[in-house]
């Protein structure tokens, strides 16, 4: 059976950006995207730490430590790209200005929680972030991770375990072994799985009932 | 590539219907979108909800369009000033409603429509007969009242520079309602006497960035305003 | 039996306004009083429209457009000046940054109600322009106006007649005939009187008891 | 004549008193305020409440003031991070509190202290475990939570830029949280890597009015910083 690499997923949410797009992209699997977006494609990246217009990380002697992204790895900022400050910056999240932010996360459920900041209810000191903010301000969450842990268990669930970041916000999930919709009224909708892997193999390996179009 | 830059007035505002909410940048004549109030005027949208400042003067751009009968209400700080006769001629008929909002508090209200607060606490005309109908309460030992954002359809702003993912800078004190009514509109529309290279405006004195901004048209307005 | 002039009103409240105050003149008697602060000292004037450090009125020819007070009037902007939008003043304006305010009223309560913004509970339409922000927003709220109406009628009042502009907001009141503070508690406090008027005489033509420290 | 420059950082700081609120500027290196961070360790000021993004780093800095025990709360969105072990450390120990503030809230209530707002409504965080406590309310159909202003009493800032007024600018992204808790304390301190003559920072261009700064204090840092 094949399955997606972080590449491979990071260049299939990239194909969905359309330019013009406003976009906010998390750490780890999602900062990849922006490496799939063709330049002459303009898509807006934005970083939460007071940045429009981000371009790729910088040759290191041309890094600058004035200009980091919200991972604190030094970026690039392409012309018309522009700097203000952080309540500003997340007036644009909070203000449904931001097209896309595409986060990772432990769990999403088919209402479309997303759960991806504490792994307990009993982590006292979980670290948010921007996470909250982002699922419950972008105009659209697109979520990439693996389908399922390390040891095998669903990631796509029914109701999530984890404590959550944001009620009913995520539209659309990108795993290593498919896309999926989250339809409100309905809840997943596979949209694309890798080649080799049916449905009912799909099936299997998610915590919820998935639907199809067809 | 993303081109903000439209090649009309028409084009800029295209699209703009009756009944919208329209945001009108500018305090006095600076700042003041003047060519695309003319524009709206011939665009022919009405039943119009207008925020401003004030609620126009002479029998020009704002005045006018009331005059046409194409507004419905004026949201305002200072709605009588020296030439706001069209206004006191309306209302007085009884055929333009008003919302009379402290100028700190429009402003706010702006902003915070476009920065996603519904709502906030302000001590600004707590006590005064501006409270009435809304929620008054306490913080700190003083009383405050709770107003609520005040999002736009259609924003009209006036930018001394402006480029084609819609960067925006003010000059002087052209600056003042312009960036929160960019922020609160679905649709921003810009007058802007230059226009820029991309890249040309210094990435760390944008006023408005391009996020907050739909459609840019050049106009250039004779002295002294270049 | 002397009074002042409007000049001599502002250049009175002018004497009391030190070096590195940040001040918001109104318009009227107000906006003269910066024409009686000398220019080495700094005193740093803000205008409603988003500037702050505001200089005298220019040359006719070298007024421009785009600099104007919140009268709406050609201003100059001495060094070290900025500009800024209309929430971003208001917030300097509200967050208690203003040091001062100055403001012309119809009316003052003894309990530093202020009254200047609509001439009747009819009038629909008044104009409040920032009056209400600035009265209930800065540090000080100081105003200056004549002692009675013109056809002698007390402007210093038990309780505003008018509607009210802010409630318990002014500290001092500096009228063509005295200069009074408003003391929690206490009421109006007679700071001084101009030359051969008797208090007696001063309370004849004030609408509420007049204390004095004496 | 109006001079907020100061000579030395000890007199930048001088009067910070134990208990109080202190604001501490910078998202990662950018725009951190090292220099008074290490001047307040100097200083002596404890049982300070910190508010920061993070919890400090390594040993130096913020994490080496709460090694000290002179915090006694931290309040930021993101306390684990690479190297936060003082951190996380003296928190499983019981000897340090913690107030989780998600990030856009965490700026917004501070925006909201400086610009006398006491509280607000946000989306963010609303049906989480962050909400615990909180009133919440819905607006245009969807649930919110009030959140209360977040005022400091000290502020300590970087800028790239200031002048004897106190205006300042940031480079690039070290602007970030700077801008908000300069606005949002009673007594706002800021490192700058350049004085300016007055009037030689282009008055549309000043990112924060003097009017938010109380003392300013020249640090030249060494490359890549100038």
């Amino acid at each position: 059976m094949s399955s997606f690499t972080r590449q491979q997923m990071a260049a299939r949410v990239a194909q969905d950006i359309p330019e013009g797009w406003f976009v906010n992209l998390g750490i780890g699997i999602p900062t990849m995207i922006a490496d799939y977006v063709p330049m002459e494609r303009e898509v807006i990246l934005h970083s939460e730490n007071g940045i429009l217009g981000m371009g790729p990380a910088p040759a290191p002697e041309q890094a600058t430590p004035w200009l980091i992204n919200a991972g604190k790895q030094p970026v690039t900022l392409r012309p018309g790209g522009s700097f203000f400050h952080h309540a500003d910056s997340f007036g644009m999240i909070r203000g449904g200005h931001i097209d896309l932010c595409v986060l990772g996360a432990f769990e999403v459920a088919e209402n479309g929680d997303i759960a991806n900041w504490a792994t307990s209810e009993n982590d006292s000191a979980p670290a948010v972030g921007g996470a909250m903010d982002l699922a419950a301000g972008a105009k659209r969450l697109w979520v990439v991770m693996d389908h399922t842990t390390k040891d095998g268990r669903p990631k796509l669930v029914e109701t999530c375990g984890y404590p959550l970041t944001a009620h009913c916000a995520v539209q659309r999930i990108y795993t290593n072994l498919a896309v999926i919709d989250v339809v409100r009224g309905r809840g997943f909708v596979v949209r694309e799985i890798v080649p080799g892997l049916s449905l009912t193999e799909l099936q299997a390996k998610t915590g919820a009932t998935l639907h199809t179009d067809a | 590539m993303i081109n903000k830059i439209v090649q009309s007035i028409a084009e800029a505002l295209s699209g703009i219907k009756d009944g919208s909410t329209v945001l009108m940048g500018g305090f006095g004549a600076a700042g003041q979108p003047d060519d695309l109030i003319e524009g709206l005027i011939e665009q022919g949208a009405k039943d119009l909800t207008v925020v401003a400042n004030n609620a126009g003067a002479g029998r020009v751009g704002l005045a006018k369009l009331m005059e046409m009968g194409r507004v419905r209400k004026i949201i305002c700080s200072f709605p009588r000033s020296a030439g706001s006769t069209v206004f006191e001629e309306l209302y007085r008929a009884g055929k333009l409603e008003l919302e009379i909002v402290p100028q700190g508090t429009l402003a706010e209200r702006m902003r915070a429509a476009g920065a996603g607060i519904p709502a906030f606490y302000t001590p600004t005309g707590a006590g005064t007969k501006l409270a009435q109908g809304k929620e008054t309460r306490e913080f700190n030992g003083r009383p405050h009242i709770m107003e609520l954002s005040l999002p736009g359809d259609v924003a009209l702003v006036e930018a001394w520079e402006a480029d084609r993912w819609g960067n925006l800078t003010y000059r002087q004190s052209g600056r003042n309602f312009n960036p929160v009514m960019a922020m609160a509109a679905k649709l921003t529309v810009a007058q802007a006497h230059h226009i820029r290279e991309l890249g040309d405006i210094a990435p760390d004195n944008v006023h408005t960035p391009g996020i907050f901004v739909s459609r840019v048209v050049h106009v250039v307005r004779g002295a002294p305003w270049n």
